[in-house]
């Protein structure tokens, strides 16, 4: 039932320079969710901003339901239907909690079967938002800030978000409903998403596939249930601890 | 004495179309364009060869001078201005006023340094007189034409920047360019044109004030300092601050040379002085944000 | 070097003064290329230097062209502070130094070396304050601008016009750098005097004129008189009809009738695309006659000393008339004109129609 | 890892805050907030986001002023001192984004700290680098910190980490007696927080930290005690064990407790 | 130990360097070098001075001023009227000058505590303006528009007269301008000097370790003002004239160009700036008179856009840049 959304192909991409990515390929259907994980340093940021188009691409493709990703520029992109969670949430500092949302937002798109997300509707997600909503983006706390990039990006209407380690900063029991909320949206309203967390574990409970990364280049990818299933190969993959 | 009033807020009107374009590139910009004037200049000029060489009438030059220095902005700000936008401010300084000085220096061989004179038609020229209870009220012409253009100008900008999303799209792309384009903000159209108007009210404010300030090449240095004053103490996150300063400052400047003209330059100075310390980040800037 | 003459011509070139600095050059350049470079078997070299109407940069270059290009003569000066400033140098290096453009009164007292061919405004505001009550104006309100020379223009006026029997209601000063001259206007408005009298640099003049016509002053029964600033002959021709009749003195107008200034404004306007030749133009000129003249007298031999010598007294037509540099002052004595502006072959002119003959500066006179 | 003295309420409470109210415009982001810091204490601020928890340190630290309260360092009034005149008096904070000298270097950053906190920060004819008791105690600090690698970079241009590292090496050098620590891991690759927070833990006994942390591993192992803010209000004080189990905290902030130790 | 001695030759940037006193001794060498150009390298002299002051506040304490002029007029006026009307010592006026510069600095270092820097700008400009005002207005006293005249100066130090051709007016102002830059570069190396700049960077944190940021910025900026009445009363002096325009609009930009032009945040910014700008503008401006403002501009652009390092590297024009943006 599910297609084929997003096809990365032999990408690489750095900053200037310096290549920091080196051929990387994955893939992801329709309304799943890919936990993306490796230590830190090793490029997963790069590969999301990379798919923002906010990075220097050397080579390979990157296809979004068959649009040609990667010879849009970025501005372009979201209406192709990314939407970005940047890791340092970047909220627009002289713009209120609204304006924040409103300066970027986009008709849902045709089609779909669910209700378009709109400010409201991110209010009615973290209804902390809704309290602060003249507030300017330097006057929220850090859990609020990272509470509306997320909004942010949804308003966009995306079909793909990228989640670069959304949970940062965040309560535990915002955390536990973040999780829930992408779970219920990949599920019933088709979105995909790619997550980056420091914590495999929470986000491999909700994924399909995980993807990890190291020094640039994909070292594993399968299933998250898998993996799941394998702490000493994720241990092997991830060092450290965990 | 209302005709006093009514100078001053002719006057603080102009200052104001004078400087709102300002007031956008260095509020909502956040660039330190100080070859401001040299586009209110290109403005002036423009008129003012319309009108002499090619007997254009003056209510075509205004909008056609809007197009010059608007296009004119636009020009730079593809070729030079754009990576300026990322660099401290002080050279943003240094790169303006350079610019000033070639605009000065360049107007100087082409046009002569005297001033400028336009001739306006007749029906701006005259002056009406009314009894009011409150004593003479005399109006010239011209400067209820200023005033009404400048009501029309706050009218569409406050439309523009309240109520369409390109205020707060510019305001994001400011912030942050990159991230602003991964969401779906075109960055560089958004300053393209944001630049192009704010060089575009400028000329037309240089073609306005022509008739009431004279014009010469030396304008964009003379002026300077007024643009700078009614930018600050407006603040630059809206356009009524500025609108509200220009007013206050231009019926500070007109009643004050009236009452006491022994304090000539005092009054607008210590006022200005006055404000800025009251308030510190101009008049009516937006609540909070400590910076 | 020894069969060189040097003329160091300090101007301001660039800024607000710069109409000033253009005109004198030009009205020198316009002397030499008419008269020859040659003089005395010395070849004159002219070396202009803007000062941007600094004081402190006008001093600098007066000090280097004197030590370091050894030159004869200093000349220029645009405004009273450069003159003023200069003055010292003039005196500790024995240099003449031909006083151009600036116009307060005093500056011929900075230095023994001092000689002027401008004008000096008590000269041309005594010489309207003379003329004015014999022609029906009694009460007159005065507007200068607040620096030397408008200083000076405002209190000689005042003084020969209450001698004369006049009443002065009120005395404006206004800020140099004013943009809006409303407030000012609408206080003479309300005072109702039967002229306005106005000394402002020009360049400024145009913008008094239009604000007057713009708040009918002249139809409240106004009338607008001054010193020929206000109705430069530079800018007098955009100024448009609204000038017509505007009475001013000044002691020239491009308009004078004398076939040296026809030929004068002639060949000035070919050599400086149509420019026409303001009184500034006219100071520098007569300047370079000045110097030309001492050269010749003192056979090209004479030092500084000689020079000045040779400069005091000289008496000889210029495009405005006879003048006269009176030796013990080595200020301008000329004739001053009461001009009014009309339309002559498309254009407005200052026509002068009265003259006051031989006029000293009264200044001097105390 | 409780290595630190315990505190018990026989310590002398060295920060307190009486009564604190702060409101932005309409919002009242700390309503009534009485806090006591005791000496030595290892004291844990937790509640979830925007309930004050960062207003709370401003408003301590002297970056925001109280509405009304009051706040008292060693029992005296410091309601309306300036803040540099508090971080003489010995309370030293941490803050929740970077705010590092960026045209500094890590070793200029320290060795500036290290002279300001001796009094030198008014000298002005000797050089920075003259005074030698100054030099050491940087040395110090870089090594602590593992900064000495990096000790002649600029700031502007270090790793995410090491700044975080140098953030809170500054306010170790300024020798706090009170500690305020505003999420000083966030960012900090998780295998290093631990390490982190033990340069915290070891700080001498009678140094008393303010932590406030969402990571909940390292909270329940670092702190003695703790208070838990809800907007903008103290919801309860207790040792860890108490609010690991007290139902109101659960259900405000700790959710159903799987997340409390996702490992 | 081995880290200890080592940093601290690092952050002993206060050391002089080899080339710094041989710069100093070339200085020193000009009037006699050049011996024609005396009077231009007074003026560079001077117009360094001030940009040195302006370096304090701006490049190491962030304090953007557009009314620098204030103190630089005040150490004119006062420098030209000790010598009319109490005597004509060259060094006690200075001292004075200073001296009444510095309590200016310090009453106008209260306007400058509150706000942005826009709004920094224009109060500074604004003093400026209102001092130049007062200087008009009282035109009895400071000859008003027309400039004060009849400033007779004494020999230096009871030896030295101002000669006409300017060598002991530059000798003047060089040693004065190397006093005062000593005590600036023992300033700015200092703690103290640490503390400013790390109120420029960061001024939260600034406070955060214990800086009493207000008082600091009152410092500075008093000392500063000092400084740049030194450079007016230098004009002063040596040019036996004070003007209105000490107190200009144009003169409080000038020299931030002029720092700018050179670099902020670094002593020799301010006298490379110096040399840099009025050399060029005394070339272009005897080349074209009229229209050397155009190519001065056209410097001011090409530097900017250029940069100022690789302005001064040729060699790397071509080449590296490409690969420039992210
Ligand atoms: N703006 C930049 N310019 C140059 N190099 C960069 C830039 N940002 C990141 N890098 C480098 O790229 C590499 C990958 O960084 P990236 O941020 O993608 O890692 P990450 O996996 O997201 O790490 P983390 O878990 O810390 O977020 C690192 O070596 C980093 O130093
Ligand atoms: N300057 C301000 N103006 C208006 N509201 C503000 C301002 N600063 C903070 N707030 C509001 O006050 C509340 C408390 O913020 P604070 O930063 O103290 O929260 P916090 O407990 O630190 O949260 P987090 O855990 O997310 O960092 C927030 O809702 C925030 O939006
Ligand atoms: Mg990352
Ligand atoms: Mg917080």
């Amino acid at each position: 039932m599910s297609d084929v959304l997003l096809q990365v192909e032999k990408l690489s991409a750095g900053y200037g320079e310096a290549v920091v990515l080196h051929d990387v390929s994955l893939s992801l259907r329709e309304g799943q969710t890919l936990a993306l994980l490796g230590r830190n340093g090793t490029g997963k940021t790069t590969l999301m901003n990379t798919l923002a188009g906010a990075t220097r691409q050397h080579g390979g493709s990157i296809r979004l339901a068959g649009i040609a990703l990667h010879k849009l520029a970025s501005h372009e992109r979201a209406a192709a239907g990314i939407g970005w969670v940047p890791q340092e949430r970047n909220i627009f500092k002289s713009l209120t909690v609204d304006e924040n949302l409103t300066a970027v937002a986009r008709p849902g798109r045709g089609g779909s079967k669910h209700p378009a997300w709109t400010p409201e509707r991110v209010y009615q997600m973290f209804p902390r938002l809704a309290e602060r909503k003249n507030n300017l983006g330097t006057q929220l706390s850090g859990g609020e800030q990272q509470m509306l990039a997320v909004g942010r990006a949804l308003v966009l209407n995306p079909r793909l978000l990228l989640l670069d380690e959304p949970l940062e900063g965040l309560a535990p029991i915002i955390v536990e409903e973040l999780l829930r909320a992408i779970a219920r949206i990949t599920r019933e309203e088709g979105l995909s998403a790619i997550i980056v967390e420091q914590h495999p574990q929470a986000i491999l409970a909700i994924s399909h596939s995980a993807v990890v990364l190291d020094r640039g280049t994909v070292v594993h990818s399968g299933t998250a249930q898998d993996l799941r299933a394998q702490p000493e190969l994720l241990d092997k993959l991830l060092g450290v601890a965990r | 004495m209302l005709t006093i009033l009514f100078d001053g807020i002719a006057y603080g009107m102009l200052l104001f179309v004078l400087a709102v374009g300002l007031a956008v590139t260095m509020g909502l910009m956040n660039f330190i364009n100080l070859a401001h004037g040299a586009f209110a200049m290109v403005g002036g000029y423009t008129t003012v060869l319309l009108m002499q060489r090619l007997q254009v009438p003056f209510l075509v030059c205004l909008p056609l001078a809007f197009l010059v220095s608007g296009l004119l902005g636009a020009v730079l700000e593809r070729t030079l201005y754009r990576p300026m936008y990322r660099r401290p401010h002080l050279d943003q300084v240094l790169f303006s006023i350079g610019l000033t000085f070639m605009a000065v220096a360049a107007m100087d061989y082409f046009m002569g340094s005297s001033q400028q004179i336009i001739q306006l038609p007749a029906y701006l020229k005259g002056r009406s007189e009314f009894d009011t209870p409150l004593g003479l009220l005399g109006m010239g012409h011209y400067r209820l034409f200023i005033i009404a253009v400048c009501a029309a100008l706050t009218v569409a900008l406050q439309f523009i920047l309240a109520r369409t999303r390109f205020g707060s799209r510019l305001r994001a792309a400011v912030d942050d360019q990159r991230v602003a384009a991964g969401l779906g903000i075109n960055v560089n159209i958004v300053f393209l044109s944001t630049f192009a108007v704010g060089s575009g009210l400028a000329g037309l404010g240089g073609a306005l004030g022509t008739e009431v300030l004279g014009l010469d090449p030396t304008f964009p240095l003379k002026f300077m300092i007024y643009f700078l004053i009614v930018v600050a103490v407006g603040g630059t996150s809206s356009i009524t601050g500025p609108l509200l300063a220009a007013l206050l400052l231009g019926i500070a400047d007109v009643a004050g040379k009236y009452y006491v003209p022994k304090l000539g330059g005092f009054i607008v100075y210590s006022l200005m002085i006055a404000i800025l310390i009251w308030r510190p980040h101009g008049l009516f800037s937006r609540l909070g944000g400590k910076s | 070097q020894a069969d060189t003459f040097k003329i160091g011509l300090i101007l301001p070139m660039t800024g607000q003064q710069a109409t000033t600095g253009r005109q004198i050059e030009a009205a020198a350049r316009l002397y030499m290329a008419q008269n020859g470079t040659t003089v005395a078997g010395k070849k004159i070299e002219l070396i202009v230097k803007d000062d941007t109407s600094l004081p402190d940069v006008t001093k600098r270059l007066a000090q280097e062209l004197v030590v370091n290009d050894k030159v004869n003569v200093l000349a220029g000066m645009g405004i009273t502070p450069s003159a003023m400033a200069t003055a010292p140098i003039a005196t500790q290096s024995k240099t003449p130094l031909v006083v151009m453009a600036a116009a307060t009164s005093s500056i011929t007292q900075a230095s023994p070396y001092i000689v002027r061919t401008s004008f000096t405004l008590p000269q041309a505001s005594v010489a309207l304050a003379d003329w004015v009550p014999k022609n029906g104006i009694k009460k007159v309100v005065t507007l200068v601008s607040d620096y030397g020379p408008g200083l000076d223009a405002e209190k000689y006026f005042k003084e020969r016009f209450i001698f004369n029997g006049g009443e002065v209601t009120e005395s404006l000063r206004v800020p140099l750098r004013n943009p809006d001259f409303a407030p000012f206007l609408q206080k003479v408005r309300d005072a109702k005097p039967d002229a306005l009298f106005v000394f402002v640099p020009s360049g400024a003049g145009a913008a008094v004129m239009k604000q007057f016509l713009e708040r009918g002053m002249d139809k409240a029964g106004i009338k607008l008189i001054g010193t020929g600033d206000i109705t430069d002959d530079d800018q007098l021709n955009d100024m448009g009809d609204g000038a017509l009749g505007v009475v001013t003195s000044h002691h020239y107008s491009a308009a004078h009738p004398s076939a040296m200034n026809k030929a004068f404004v002639e060949a000035f306007e070919k050599a400086n695309k149509g420019l026409r030749p303001n009184f500034m133009a006219v100071g520098g000129y007569d300047g370079m006659h000045v110097i030309y003249d001492a050269l010749k007298a003192t056979k090209g031999q004479g030092g500084g000393d000689a020079l000045l010598a040779a400069m005091k007294g000289q008496l000889f037509e210029s495009p405005r008339g006879k003048i006269f540099i009176d030796a013990q002052t080595r200020d301008i004595v000329q004739d001053i004109y009461l001009r009014k502006v009309e339309k002559k072959n498309g254009g407005l002119y200052n026509v002068e129609f009265d003259v006051i003959k031989d006029v000293k500066d009264p200044g001097k006179n105390k | 890892m409780n290595t630190a003295a315990t505190t018990s309420t026989s310590q002398p409470v060295v920060l307190s805050a009486q009564g604190l109210i702060k409101q932005f415009g309409g919002i009242t982001a700390t309503n009534n907030v009485t806090l006591h810091l005791r000496q030595g204490a290892r004291h844990a601020l937790i509640g979830p986001n925007g309930a004050g928890k960062t207003t709370l340190i401003n408003l301590l630290t002297g970056v925001l002023e109280p509405t009304e309260g009051r706040i008292t360092l060693d029992g005296l009034d410091i309601t309306r001192l300036a803040p540099h005149q508090r971080v003489r008096r010995g309370m030293v904070r941490t803050f929740q984004i970077n705010q590092l000298f960026d045209s500094f270097t890590p070793l200029e950053t320290l060795a500036t700290v290290v002279s300001q906190q001796g009094g030198l920060g008014g000298k002005w004819w000797q050089a920075l680098g003259a005074n030698r008791a100054v030099m050491e105690r940087c040395e110090q600090l870089l090594e602590q910190f593992r900064l000495t690698g990096v000790m002649h970079q600029k700031t502007s241009v270090l790793a995410y980490g090491k700044r975080r590292l140098l953030e809170i090496a500054i306010a170790l050098a300024c020798e706090p007696r009170v500690l305020l620590l505003d999420e000083p891991v966030a960012g900090v690759p998780a295998g290093e927080r631990e390490e982190l927070l033990q340069t915290v833990a070891a700080l001498p006994a009678d140094v008393s930290v303010l932590l406030i942390e969402h990571d909940m591993d390292l909270v329940f192992s670092f702190a003695t005690r703790m208070t838990v803010l809800v907007n903008g209000t103290v919801l309860t004080e207790g040792d860890p064990d108490e609010i690991a189990n007290d139902p109101r905290v659960k259900a405000v902030y700790l959710g159903h407790g799987e997340e409390a130790s996702h490992v | 130990m081995k880290t200890a001695t080592q940093a601290s030759a690092v952050l002993a940037g206060a050391r002089w360097r080899v080339w710094e006193p041989l710069l100093w001794l070339a200085a020193l060498a000009a009037p006699l070098l050049f011996p024609s150009h005396a009077l231009i390298v007074n003026e560079v002299a001077i117009v360094a001075l001030f940009a040195v002051s302006l370096d304090l506040v701006l490049g190491y304490t962030g304090i953007v001023s557009l009314g620098h002029a204030a103190f630089f007029g005040m150490g004119a006026y006062a420098a030209g009227l000790f010598a009319k009307l109490v005597m004509p010592d060259p060094v006690v006026g200075l001292l004075v000058a200073v001296a009444l510069s510095t309590a200016l600095g310090a009453l106008c270092s209260l306007t400058i505590m509150r706000g942005t820097d826009l709004t920094r700008l224009m109060v500074t400009l604004g003093v400026a303006l209102i001092l130049g005002e007062i200087a008009n207005k009282y035109s009895d006293f400071t000859g008003g528009a027309d400039g004060l005249q009849g400033v007779v100066m004494g020999p230096v130090l009871g030896l030295f007269e101002f000669d006409l051709y300017g060598r002991v007016a530059a000798w003047y102002s060089i040693v004065v301008l190397m006093v005062f830059f000593v005590l600036s570069r023992r300033l700015v190396h200092s703690p103290f000097g640490a503390t400013l700049k790390a109120i420029r960077d960061n001024r939260l944190r600034a406070m955060a370790i214990g800086v009493p940021v207000l008082s600091r910025l009152a410092v500075i900026y008093t000392i500063a003002a000092g400084v740049a009445g030194a450079a007016g009363a230098l004009l002063a002096q040596t040019s036996g004239f004070v003007s209105l325009d000490v107190f200009a609009f144009d003169r409080s930009a000038d020299v931030m160009l002029i720092l700018v032009v050179g670099g902020v945040g670094w002593l020799y910014g301010g006298v490379a700036g110096a040399i840099v700008f009025k050399l060029m503008q005394d070339w272009l401006s005897s080349i074209t008179p009229q229209y050397w403002t155009f190519w001065l501009g056209l410097f001011l652009v090409v530097l900017v856009l250029v940069g100022r390092e690789r302005l001064l590297r040729p060699w790397t024009w071509f080449g590296a840049s490409k690969g420039g943006k992210a």
